[in-house]
């Protein structure tokens, strides 16, 4: 049952408990996002070091399970990577949503390549998949933007 | 036609949604179309179809009448003054847009107020923003309290001598709040200001009778009236539309068109530029013709039943949290749930076929004030019955279950 | 699908008119549609039909879906570079009334000049009277030869530094004429002015590849291209779409709503305000498969041999006088006739069953420039053959008949 | 056949050789009507005397047969007669178009009812019926309004 996919455990572990949420400390860029038609909103806080290192990454918002729970996954994937890393994973995992394929990363740990694969499910849910991408595509905002 | 089994006058009920009967919740957003009007357009299409008002052979005269016999339908229905009073347009957004900028252009100055309230649809509230901008108008809303009533008393306090026009709802289309109109046209009329009614989600449940409201317009979509998509209409008092100047410019709107000045036809046709929706106006026809055959009152009784069972129904169920409790409630549930947002409910309803709509539902500013970002919205058409909420209930029952809560 | 016997996918052709069969050469002022556009129409409406863009249930997806897909149908369609330069409008009228409005607001001050020709409707006139009244801006005219042409060395003579834009048809609903849109845009970008193609005329008959044609705006009704009623759509490069402000205000097209303030949504969106057509726009679809099942080239190949047939037929008829006479010509034929006014002679011609036009076709300027104050009007369409030519023509000489010349 | 009756002979004759064509002698009302579909045009000149009789009555247009028979038609019926008479036979004639009923008031001669009523034929050609009746809206508009 497709549903089950969807709403899968981790996921609605992650929107119940969200990671990351608030401002991180000293956060130096930042972006918002929302989905006019169903309300969800999310606003990315990103402190990037010189090294464009992601030293704190968070968010606040409001939305679906699936957009809380992608949020909550981005932040907690990316926290402590680099801005190369971070730009390559964010494509695969929309590419992801887009082309069905998998995510396979071989510098990510198997618990979170799981994790992120958790929101393939949305996938079959073509009217959900902004809900899934919006944190990424803030997150992408953030890094070009300067606080 | 029996209103028990009216389903079966719908094709679009023949089929399943993801193995399950469609339960159709979501007619405040459109309702769904009776064979009668789906057929009406392809038979017009197959044998009568013809530019209107244009051409002189047979085809185009008879599209023509078939066009000007549904002014005069819809007058009758409405029980217009004059069918002049009546133009088409392609929804109510425009039929609003169209007097926002016309009666903007002409009436608002500097300084000026436009009144309305907290519970309209962006297309009740985006179109006299632009009149704010570009006239430098006020627009004061009058605010709605937790039942998603709107308090007479406060609309008559804001009414001032720069009050030029007052626009609201007749049925909100979130909490189904029935606004007082009537009086509230009635406490205008004193202050000779004008009102108009964005009449969306009126029309398609409650007998109209225009000439006893009085109101100086409203706006209706055919596409929430069983009728064809890309279609509405204006009702106008026919002293406003001599008054305005037309809208868009084209073909069809024209008296005499020279290189340095252009003169317009009368009304209705000033406000008509260019091809219009023929096949959709006269497939309204049949919409109409449904409509009547049932009985506008015998199909709100039904719907009022089917709403007052849903209610009820929903109130029983602790982890639901209806929005809103107005006196007068027409046809539309929204609702909450705790725990799971209204975007997670609508998936989970849809694998049980069940199709509700979630999100802010186009009104931003009542989801604002009451503090909360979206919710879930079962709304009510004349196919639907008590099994259909039962239906619903148990889905909702569902969520939880998914959700594990 | 044989050109030959295109005729049987078009029920309208079923049917007699005045007991003949119908002769339809009225294609310009509206095309008559084929059985799997009016079929998917019902087809929609039947099992998919849902609101657009609003709800998560699965008819609301599916819908969205199909609507969306139309736009890039229509994008490949005409080589546009980004999907989100195809906006569905109400007709071509509306398409050019938005960008009148947007760009006469935005762009158009006082005494700049907005120049555009003799040739044109009154749907590519009206709306920049309009922006000439709102802004204080003059409008010039190319003018038209008595063949019909407009001189490119006059339009080149015509732009100053005060011209803003030029507005120009493909081809002219009366003459015929084919305009040479390419040479008049290659000459505008050199002084990087935009050019807005009423392509009304043209998208049915031409093969369109906009990202060389290198327009700035293209305006198309989907109802003369054997698509639905009601349905229009606006070309735009992007970069104005994005500068634009929004034309009409309501749901869909926002962003984010407050007391306020309003932000909108990005192209094309912002755009379409309002519950859409979809039904129109999925069957129009099917009219795009239509013309590219036959090939829009052979439609154009076999609508000239037609056209060809037709004019040295009239020509060699010492008693009809056809308007203009054009190097490039498509698919329309104007004329008179001594002693029989045009509005006769479409009255006389429909006892046979033949469809024509008469009038000035929203082109009173061009009339009043010729002289004349009606033409009578022969369209072809894909459906046409040369017996129709000769039913016209025979039909032709019996006006004579009647009225004893 | 249809088309026999609506062009009948009279309708031709008033139409290749309208009556009363130009601006008549000293006219002290006049009013103009179109259609702007077909580009039709009537312009009607009217000499009202002190006592309400119409001592001139011309017309000057361009269009389709029938709107310059009927303009023809009208100029010569009413030279002369005043008034009251006037606006009674104009609602008769709009009213025969409308209604599908025939002329008979007994202070026409046989000849002019003959003549007006050969424009009943437009009753079967609903897109016609603006041509016949224009020159007779303008002429109500002429009697209204001074020069
Ligand atoms: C209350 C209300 N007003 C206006 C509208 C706009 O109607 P349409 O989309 O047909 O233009 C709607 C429907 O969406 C509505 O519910
Ligand atoms: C050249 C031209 N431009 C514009 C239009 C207006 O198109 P529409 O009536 O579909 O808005 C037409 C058709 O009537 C036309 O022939």
């Amino acid at each position: 049952m497709e549903l089950k996919q969807l709403y899968q455990e981790i996921i609605l572990d992650h929107a119940k408990n969200p990671r990351n949420k608030g401002k991180c400390k000293d956060y130096n860029h930042d972006a918002k996002a929302h989905n006019p038609l169903c309300g969800d909103k999310v606003h990315i806080y990103l402190n990037l070091d010189k090294d464009k290192n992601i030293k704190g990454l968070s968010f606040e918002g409001e939305g679906c399970a699936i957009s809380l729970a992608s949020a909550s996954i981005l932040t907690d994937t990316l926290k402590g990577r680099d801005i190369t890393f971070t730009k390559n994973i964010t494509n695969n995992f929309l590419n992801m949503l887009k082309n069905k394929s998998k995510i396979s990363l071989n510098s990510l740990s198997e618990d979170q390549i799981t994790t992120i694969n958790s929101l393939s499910g949305v996938q079959e849910f073509p009217m959900r998949i902004k809900c899934a991408t919006m944190a990424w595509h803030a997150l992408l905002s953030a890094i070009e933007k300067k606080n | 036609m029996d209103i028990k089994n009216i389903k079966s006058e719908f094709p679009i009920f023949k089929q399943k949604v993801n193995g399950k009967p469609l339960t159709y919740l979501d007619s405040a957003n459109s309702s769904q179309k009776p064979k009668a009007v789906i057929d009406r357009i392809s038979n017009f299409y197959e044998t009568e179809f013809s530019n209107v008002g244009r051409s002189v052979h047979t085809l185009a005269v008879k599209a023509t009448n078939r066009f000007e016999d549904v002014r005069d339908k819809v007058k009758a229905y409405l029980n217009a003054k004059h069918r002049e009073e009546i133009i088409f347009t392609k929804g109510a957004t425009e039929a609003i847009n169209l007097v926002a900028t016309a009666f903007g252009e002409k009436f608002i100055n500097k300084g000026d107020e436009i009144l309305t309230t907290e519970l309209e649809h962006h297309s009740n509230y985006v179109p006299w923003h632009f009149v704010r901008q570009k006239k430098g108008a006020v627009i004061k809303f009058a605010s709605v309290n937790e039942k998603g009533e709107v308090d007479l008393d406060e609309i008559k306090k804001l009414i001032t001598n720069k009050t030029k026009i007052i626009a609201i709802t007749h049925i909100s289309n979130v909490t189904g709040t029935i606004m007082p109109i009537k009086k509230i046209i009635d406490m205008a009329k004193e202050k000779k200001i004008p009102v108009l009614i964005d009449g969306t989600q009126g029309a398609p449940h409650i007998k109209l009778d225009l000439q006893d409201l009085d109101c100086d317009f409203y706006a209706i979509s055919c596409h929430k009236m069983y009728g064809p998509n890309g279609l509405g209409i204006l009702y106008s008092k026919k002293k406003w539309l001599d008054e305005f100047p037309p809208y868009q410019g084209g073909g069809g709107m024209i008296s005499e068109v020279f290189k340095d000045n252009v003169t317009f036809a009368s009304t209705p046709t000033k406000f008509e530029a260019g091809t219009m929706q023929t096949a959709e106006v006269v497939g309204f026809s049949e919409a109409i013709n449904f409509i009547e055959n049932l009985g506008i009152e015998k199909i709100n009784k039904h719907e009022n039943e089917i709403l007052e069972y849903g209610i009820e129904k929903l109130k029983r169920n602790n982890s639901v949290n209806i929005f809103g409790d107005p006196k007068e409630r027409g046809s539309v549930i929204s609702f909450t749930m705790k725990g799971i947002h209204p975007h997670d409910i609508a998936t989970i309803l849809d694998e049980d076929g069940v199709a509700i709509r979630a999100g802010h539902h186009c009104c931003q500013i009542l989801h604002d004030k009451m503090g909360i970002s979206a919710t879930a919205r079962a709304s009510i058409g004349v196919y639907n019955t008590k099994e259909d909420i039962d239906i619903l209930c148990d889905s909702i029952n569902k969520c939880k279950k998914v959700f594990n809560i």
